[in-house]
């Protein structure tokens, strides 16, 4: 008896293949369409391999208990080498075989399912016709399987400790939701205090200032959260479970080198500077103030007072300040503008207040009665197509159409957040990309929003796009969900089995792959001139393949020799 | 390129262009300009040329800067040197455009490095095949010597080289121009802050004004372009049909030496070589039962298609294949037609250092509406973008 | 306490799938009791999803699947929690799981039932706009991809006839049809909610014509028209199923007035559907009628401003809720005030009704089974409103998605992440102190 | 050589997981007819597909081919069909510069939804292949 080699194991162990097919009947599914005796008798006849014992049988239902147990029983007895089923799409059953195989010797990876059910039975009438389809790709699935390799799950330890980025509210939240005897949290911020833009609305909400106050005393009192202040990343390599991060503090301009498993990223947002359009005429010294700075005026002793000191007895709040530059609502100026009208109406029931807005965003299901509680302080509500500044005298289109003309004491624009000017080094530094806002982008919009492309880091608060402070709290507070729910404490990781791997012999270093993986997944050595996968992020999509024209690359389990099998079997 | 000012600085010519290309190089050196230049010399046997790197001044006496024939592509001289990274060395290379553009096309695929390389091109008269060169080098070189008087290839050059319109100044760092005027003087003419420094380091002012000469290289051009429309004609004809191509190539013997040559072709061990790219025996056995005969081995048309989808984007029509192929199939014509296409599906111009990202690195989200109408409007040669 | 690591997820849509899969991945025993006898939720419902008009199946079927074969979740369907007692970190939960007739682990999806079934009715999930039989499948790629049988119609069960030509058709012996309820009681840790929400009742405001004029359509019912595995198999025909609408009104901000808070995502879903509508129907005329544009945060006004005046007409009410639509020929006339409040109208083939999401109306079942408060507007209440925290006033239980309030998808799971979050915490925190 | 009405051609389709494959799971469990000589190869990603594969499978016979994924900004892993686009355009466009019936090789975007598109769209695909007949590489490569 011949040997036959495993061509794509990669090892040099040599065995004699017997192949067990087995087709599911799946009642008359696929029994009431297919000749399946035809198929067993041509199966079995199969002189293709010399070299090969076919086992070929069909069972009721392999997917029931008894099917899976019969099944797991033949591969004992019959000691396969690799298994076809002939039975149901993948979708379905592809893990409840995979399942079997694992209770017993036969690797999983040296089994195939094959679909004659969704691709035979159930979409060709002609039992002749489909009895010859049905066939022609179980060869393919044995062809296939024949060129299938060993695989091996590498469960991975993992460093449970997190870096906060941001000491605002989002990164605050953040470290106080993670924060364990089992788990550390690093918290960098920039600057010398917690709290972030959060401190300047103190007092604005009621009780606000001593939720916020007490938030930052719990974090520096938490003994399993190390506060950094006055201090920036400075490096990070690594990936889910395993960063080592470098952080340099403006003090001592010392390294102080980190380890984490996950990185969360609160590095907040900016306001947008009214400068950069020239209907507001800002120049942030007359009587025209940004909604920040009239919260902290708000925030302070003497109230929103003009710069004489003198009560304003009219103030104008313009709404949407860099919408249409930005290309985005913010989502949270209408909210804010209502609040600050009343609280003017509250400081002086004799001032004039004058809302400019173009829609009115209030997309939080308590909001509205923000708009409600302005309209019944008196504040008058000025809905317009069109405004423009000079200085406190405000011209505007109405709806309608009407052009109109109103001076003012105080002009309050509400300038929507953007970006910090951190984000593209951040950006850089974890290669994280950006989306065409500047902000951070997610991995995706709507299934993991705080996750990023880099898997491991994870973006909160306004860095993720413009956000209200109990959103930024939301979102940080599900960053934390994500890692304490995938890293555990004592407990190992078990990346993606079916990667991509890159021959060195192959590898000539072009770029390629490593330019068009969405994951980070590859990076260059440069010593040996070649792309390397790192297999712990790789999720293998195989989109390096494609891009390899040396076919340097190899998809575990969707190798090209592998598929190269099923066309040939498909064009017999 | 920061020939915008178009001027340019003159340099003597004593004998030949050649000279004075030597002449500045050797200045560039003494001055410590460059470490070193990487140059064409004659073989000892005389009948061909090999790529030189060289920081001995006295050797610069065999160099040969406009050679009549490319046995190398400049691109791999440069690869061999700086495929590593850039090194601490100054390297002006001097060669043909078609050899800059793939050395830029190399440095996009990380094959090789420049920024320690000055890239200096010439107005290139196009090169004679290798074997027309060993077989009578003297002939050789008298067509090439009118060649590079008149600025047109002569029925001895490659056929590629008669519709060349990238024959005089692209991407490189300096450009020496001498077409269209008297054997008196060449131009030496910046193309990069790189080539502007070296200029001012050898104290050459920058007086000429450039436009005369441009105007000999844009009539020259005119009629390169005529060349190329009825050359590409002619290969659009005889590819006409799946049997058009099958007769090109028919007399292939499958020995990958075009690939060997190609400077594009930079993958370490080709995948055609590769045991996955190899039909399954079991495959061709099924297969011949099937179909009455297989042709063995079966590759050869299809390594030559998967080749054209691996480097056409990036091929600079050097013709360095068609010199490469013993059964004198014109490999060069079907490339730069094919690459002539592929190259404007994606707005893109293999060569150009404009820090465009190779095609396949990159998309837009909205482009290619409708793929097949990129098949229906073939003629119209649209742009396919959105 | 044994039972510290299970938890109990109400709800199987998309926020109650994320938070599922997050807490069985950290190796908790997820019991997740959905109502339907298919899980997925609302967003299956939708072909695509705003922003980026992605497919909602490609996007959640994977989900669904995962939900489906791991071996850390329970899956319920067709159950419903009847009893929460105890307190957080040990609750007893009882859940009936009503009889479905059919085996969910013989049943293969074939299909063979329906056709002999003699009942029709309306397909409730199809939003009534296709008929179904007794026994059914909600929609084509129901998941799990099992029947049921409707006792209620069905003319053995709820008529006492002789017929069981559903089971004769069967050749699994998958159905059982003296299949009864069935109690189950587990111990579970906590709690997490995530029942989602309703489109409000738009009956309720007549001048609207919904429910008396065949041409008003409520969103769920056009997104089931644009579906390719809907009714009509993604054509957008009037009820009549022949005729292709030319001109379209989307009526923006209905219910806004009557619940009293904004929705966030009618707008929105509002512009998909201009631009599903001009997809399809290339000649179509669409007018979106409206008096506030809510498009908050990144990416949805870009959207917003590439369906404008490209896809969509935006016509400006100064009042919207004095819109009212009315028949006209055989077509409909909608009327409304216009900027400089005069009177405006407009006769198009069809009108779709941009509703508000109002809380669910078996949410108060549920809360008093939760032992949970609700918020003034009905939906479950948090009891640190504001804090991103998802704890509701009951402690161990937590609620998530669109049950807490009004939202889009990214903050419905951004949400059960939260929860999920939360309830991790608590898990580790009880098994390291026990 | 077989005459055009008889002729049954051999077409593979290289579908991706996510999306395309579900679609024909759906148009499967919704008994769509499909023609039995259209062969599914799943792969994990349109963009796993690199040239070589698919003028192998040229070489090897197929009259046609068809790759079909998840429509653009629906990948599963985010941007590989768009990457899969650029590819199959630079192949397509070869193809038709080499005047090699660039129609037998397709790329449709297919969601999980879009069973009964799946069905039309290799009806379709099957049907215009028959008018075209056998892949002349099929008999070529005899030489």
């Amino acid at each position: 008896m011949k040997e036959f080699e495993m061509q794509e194991s990669g090892q040099d162990r040599k065995l004699r293949a017997k192949v067990g097919v087995y087709i599911c009947e799946c009642g008359p599914n696929i029994a009431g369409k297919v000749d399946l005796d035809r198929i067993i008798t041509d199966i079995s006849e199969l002189d293709d391999y010399q070299d090969v014992e076919l086992v070929v049988k069909k069972y009721g239902f392999l997917c029931s208990a008894p099917g899976k147990e019969y099944l797991e029983e033949e591969i004992n007895s019959n000691g396969f080498t690799h298994l076809v089923i002939g039975a149901c799409s993948p979708r379905d059953h592809d893990s409840t075989f995979m399942g079997v195989c694992k209770k017993t010797d036969l690797n999983p990876y040296l089994y195939r399912i094959i679909n004659i059910r969704e691709h035979c039975s159930w979409v060709i009438d002609d039992k002749e016709k489909a009895t010859v389809k049905a066939e022609s790709y179980i060869r393919g699935g044995i062809a296939r399987v024949l060129r299938q390799s060993e695989l091996f799950e590498k469960p991975l330890d993992i460093n449970p400790d997190v870096l906060i980025i941001g000491g605002g509210v989002a990164g605050m939240e953040a470290a106080l939701s993670l924060s364990s005897d089992d788990r550390r949290v690093f918290l960098v911020e920039k600057t010398d205090r917690l709290g972030g833009v959060s401190i300047d609305l103190s007092g604005i909400l009621p009780g606000q200032g001593e939720v916020i106050g007490k938030k930052i005393e719990s974090v520096l009192g938490n003994g399993n959260i190390r506060v950094f202040l006055n201090t920036r990343v400075e490096n990070v390599i690594g990936f889910l479970g395993n960063f080592e991060i470098e952080l340099l503090s403006e003090e001592n301009t010392e390294i102080t080198e980190i380890m984490s498993g996950a990185i969360v990223v609160a590095a907040g947002g900016t306001l947008f500077d009214p400068r950069e359009s020239d209907r507001y005429s800002y120049s942030g010294s007359d009587e025209v103030y940004t909604s920040l700075s009239i919260e902290k005026m708000f925030a302070g002793d003497d109230g929103a007072v003009l710069r004489s000191g003198k009560q304003p007895s009219s103030v104008a709040l313009i709404h949407c300040v860099g919408r249409e530059e930005k290309n985005y609502c913010s989502g949270i100026c209408c909210s804010y503008m209502m609040k600050l009208a009343c609280f003017f109406k509250k400081q002086s029931a004799d001032i004039q207040v004058t809302e400019f807005y173009r829609d009115i965003c209030l997309p939080k299901k308590n909001d509205q009665e923000r708009f409600s509680e302005a309209q019944a302080a008196g504040v008058a509500l000025i809905r317009i197509k069109d405004i423009s500044l000079k200085g406190t005298n405000v011209s505007f289109e109405r709806i309608s159409g009407d052009k109109d003309k109103q001076s003012f004491d105080m002009v309050v624009l509400a300038p929507a957040l953007e970006p910090s000017a951190d984000t593209e080094y951040f950006a850089d530094l974890l290669t994280v990309p950006l989306d065409e806002f500047g902000f951070f982008q997610e991995v995706h919009k709507m299934t993991n929003p705080v996750g990023t492309a880099t898997d491991g880091v994870f973006i909160v608060g306004a860095a993720h796009g413009p956000k209200g402070v109990s959103d930024s709290m939301q979102f940080a507070r599900a960053s934390a969900g994500q890692i304490l729910t995938r890293l555990i404490p004592g407990e190992k990781l078990i990346p993606e089995v079916a990667v991509t791997e890159i021959s060195e012999a192959y590898c000539t270093g072009c770029g390629n792959c490593l330019e068009v993986c969405v994951y980070g997944a590859i990076y260059s050595d440069d010593s040996r001139g070649i792309s390397v996968v790192n297999e712990a992020v790789c999720r293998g999509c195989g989109n390096c393949f494609g891009s390899c024209p040396s076919g340097a690359l190899r998809t575990k389990h969707f190798t090209n020799t592998q598929l190269y099998r099923e066309v040939d079997e498909a064009l017999r | 390129m920061t020939d915008a000012q178009g001027k340019g600085a003159v340099l003597p010519v004593s004998k030949d262009p050649g000279d004075a290309i030597l002449e500045f190089l050797r200045l560039a050196v003494a001055k410590e300009l460059a470490d070193a230049v990487i140059l064409p010399m004659k073989v000892p046997s005389g009948d061909s040329f090999a790529w030189i790197l060289m920081n001995d001044v006295s050797l610069f006496e065999g160099a040969v800067p406009i050679a009549a024939a490319m046995p190398v592509q400049g691109a791999k001289a440069l690869r061999s040197l700086t495929r590593k990274g850039p090194g601490n060395l100054t390297v002006i290379a001097v060669m043909r455009p078609c050899e800059i553009r793939a050395a830029i096309e190399l440095e996009k695929l990380g094959q090789v490095h420049t920024d320690n390389l000055i890239l200096a091109t010439y107005d290139c008269p196009g090169a004679i095949p290798l074997q027309k060169y060993v077989d009578d080098p003297g002939g050789s070189e008298e067509h090439f010597s009118l060649m590079r008087r008149s600025g047109k290839p002569d029925n001895t050059a490659k056929p590629v080289c008669h519709y060349c319109e990238n024959f005089s100044m692209f991407d490189s760092d300096l450009h020496f121009g001498y077409f269209g005027f008297s054997e008196k003087e060449v131009l030496v003419i910046p193309g990069s802050d790189k080539g502007s420094e070296l200029l001012k380091g050898l104290d050459l002012d920058l007086a000429k004004d450039l436009s005369d000469w441009k105007k000999g290289i844009d009539s020259l051009k005119a009629e390169r372009e005529e060349a190329r429309k009825s050359a590409f004609e002619e290969t659009g004809e005889q590819l006409r049909g799946f049997s058009g191509m099958q007769s090109v190539f028919a007399s292939c013997i499958g020995c990958h030496n075009c690939q060997s040559a190609c400077p594009i072709c930079y993958c370490r061990l080709c995948y055609f070589d590769s045991e996955t790219a190899q039909q399954d025996p079991d495959a061709l056995i099924t297969a011949a039962a099937k179909r009455g005969g297989v042709s063995l081995p079966e590759d050869r048309i299809m390594f030559h298609v998967g080749r054209m989808t691996h480097m056409s984007l990036s091929c600079v029509s050097c013709g360095q294949c068609t010199d490469a192929c013993p059964v004198s199939i014109p490999v060069a014509g079907v490339f730069s037609y094919v690459a002539d296409r592929t190259q404007r599906t994606f707005e893109y111009e293999a060569g150009r250092n404009d820090g465009d990202p190779l095609p396949l690195r990159q998309f837009r989200k909205s482009e290619l509406p409708g793929i097949h109408e990129l098949v229906k409007n073939a003629e119209s040669e649209e742009p396919s973008h959105e | 306490m044994s039972q510290t690591g299970n938890i109990l997820v109400i709800g199987a849509g998309i926020a109650g799938m994320k938070a599922s899969l997050m807490l069985a991945g950290a190796s908790s025993k997820v019991y997740l009791v959905e109502k339907l006898p298919i899980i997925g939720g609302k967003v299956i419902k939708n072909e695509e999803s705003f922003p980026n008009l992605e497919c909602s199946t490609c996007m959640v079927a994977p989900i669904q699947q995962d939900v489906l074969q791991n071996p850390n979740i329970e899956t319920l369907t067709y159950s419903v929690v009847e009893k929460i007692e105890g307190s957080a970190g040990d609750f007893s939960v009882v859940i009936r799981k009503r009889a479905r007739y059919i085996s969910l682990t013989d049943c293969i999806g074939c299909g063979m039932c329906y056709e002999p079934c003699p009942v029709s009715l309306k397909n409730e999930w199809e939003e009534n706009l296709i008929d179904r039989k007794a026994i059914y499948v909600p929609c084509s790629g129901s998941l799990p991809n099992v029947p049921v049988i409707d006792s209620e119609h069905c003319l053995r069960i709820g008529g006492g006839e002789d017929c069981s030509l559903c089971a004769e058709a069967c050749a699994f012996e998958a159905i059982n049809l003296d299949d009864s309820d069935e109690i189950i009681e587990v111990n579970v840790g906590a709690v997490i909610l995530a029942t989602g929400s309703a489109t409000f009742d738009l009956s309720s405001i007549p001048d609207l014509g919904y429910g008396t004029l065949p041409g008003v359509y409520a969103p769920m019912e056009f997104e089931r028209l644009f579906a390719s595995n809907g009714p009509t198999l993604g054509e957008i025909t009037l009820r009549d199923s022949e005729k292709i609408p030319e001109s379209v009104a989307i009526i923006h901000c209905v219910g806004r007035r009557e619940q009293k808070y904004c929705s966030a995502v009618c707008c929105m879903y509002s512009f998909k559907f201009a631009r599903f509508l001009k997809h399809k129907i290339p000649s179509v005329r669409v007018f979106n009628i409206y008096s506030d544009i809510c498009v908050p945060g990144k990416s949805y006004q870009s959207f917003y401003r590439s369906v404008e005046g490209a896809d969509t007409e935006m016509l400006y009410t100064s009042s919207i809720g004095d819109v009212s639509v009315s028949e006209s020929g055989s077509g409909l006339k909608v009327s409304y005030p216009d900027a400089a409040v005069s009177p405006q109208s407009l006769n198009v083939d069809m009108v779709i009704l941009a509703a508000a999401l109002v809380a669910d109306p078996d949410v108060a079942q549920l809360a008093e089974v939760a032992g949970v408060d609700l918020d003034p507007q009905g939906f479950i209440k948090t009891v640190l409103d504001g804090s991103g925290s998802m704890e509701t006033s009951r402690e161990g239980v937590f609620v998530a998605g669109t049950a807490e309030g009004p939202k889009d998808i990214q903050n419905s799971v951004v949400q059960a992440e939260s929860a999920a979050g939360q309830v991790a915490e608590i898990m580790t925190s009880q098994a390291s102190s026990s | 050589m077989e005459k055009s009405s008889e002729f049954t051609p051999a077409i593979v389709g290289f579908l991706c997981n996510w999306c395309t494959y579900a679609a024909a799971d759906l148009a499967g469990s919704s008994k769509l007819e499909l023609p039995p000589s259209f062969t599914v190869i799943r792969v994990m990603c349109s963009s796993r597909i690199d040239h070589n594969l698919l003028l192998s499978t040229f070489f090897k016979g197929a009259d046609g081919i068809l790759v079909a994924g998840c429509h653009p900004g629906d990948c599963h892993y985010g941007e590989g069909n768009y990457y899969a686009r650029r590819r199959f355009a630079l192949l397509k466009k070869v193809m038709e510069t080499l005047d090699m019936d660039p129609e037998r090789l397709q790329l449709s975007w297919v969601s999980a939804a879009e069973g009964k598109r799946y069905a039309e769209v290799v009806g379709e695909f099957t049907e215009k292949i028959k008018e075209l007949g056998p892949n002349p590489i099929k008999n070529s490569t005899r030489f």
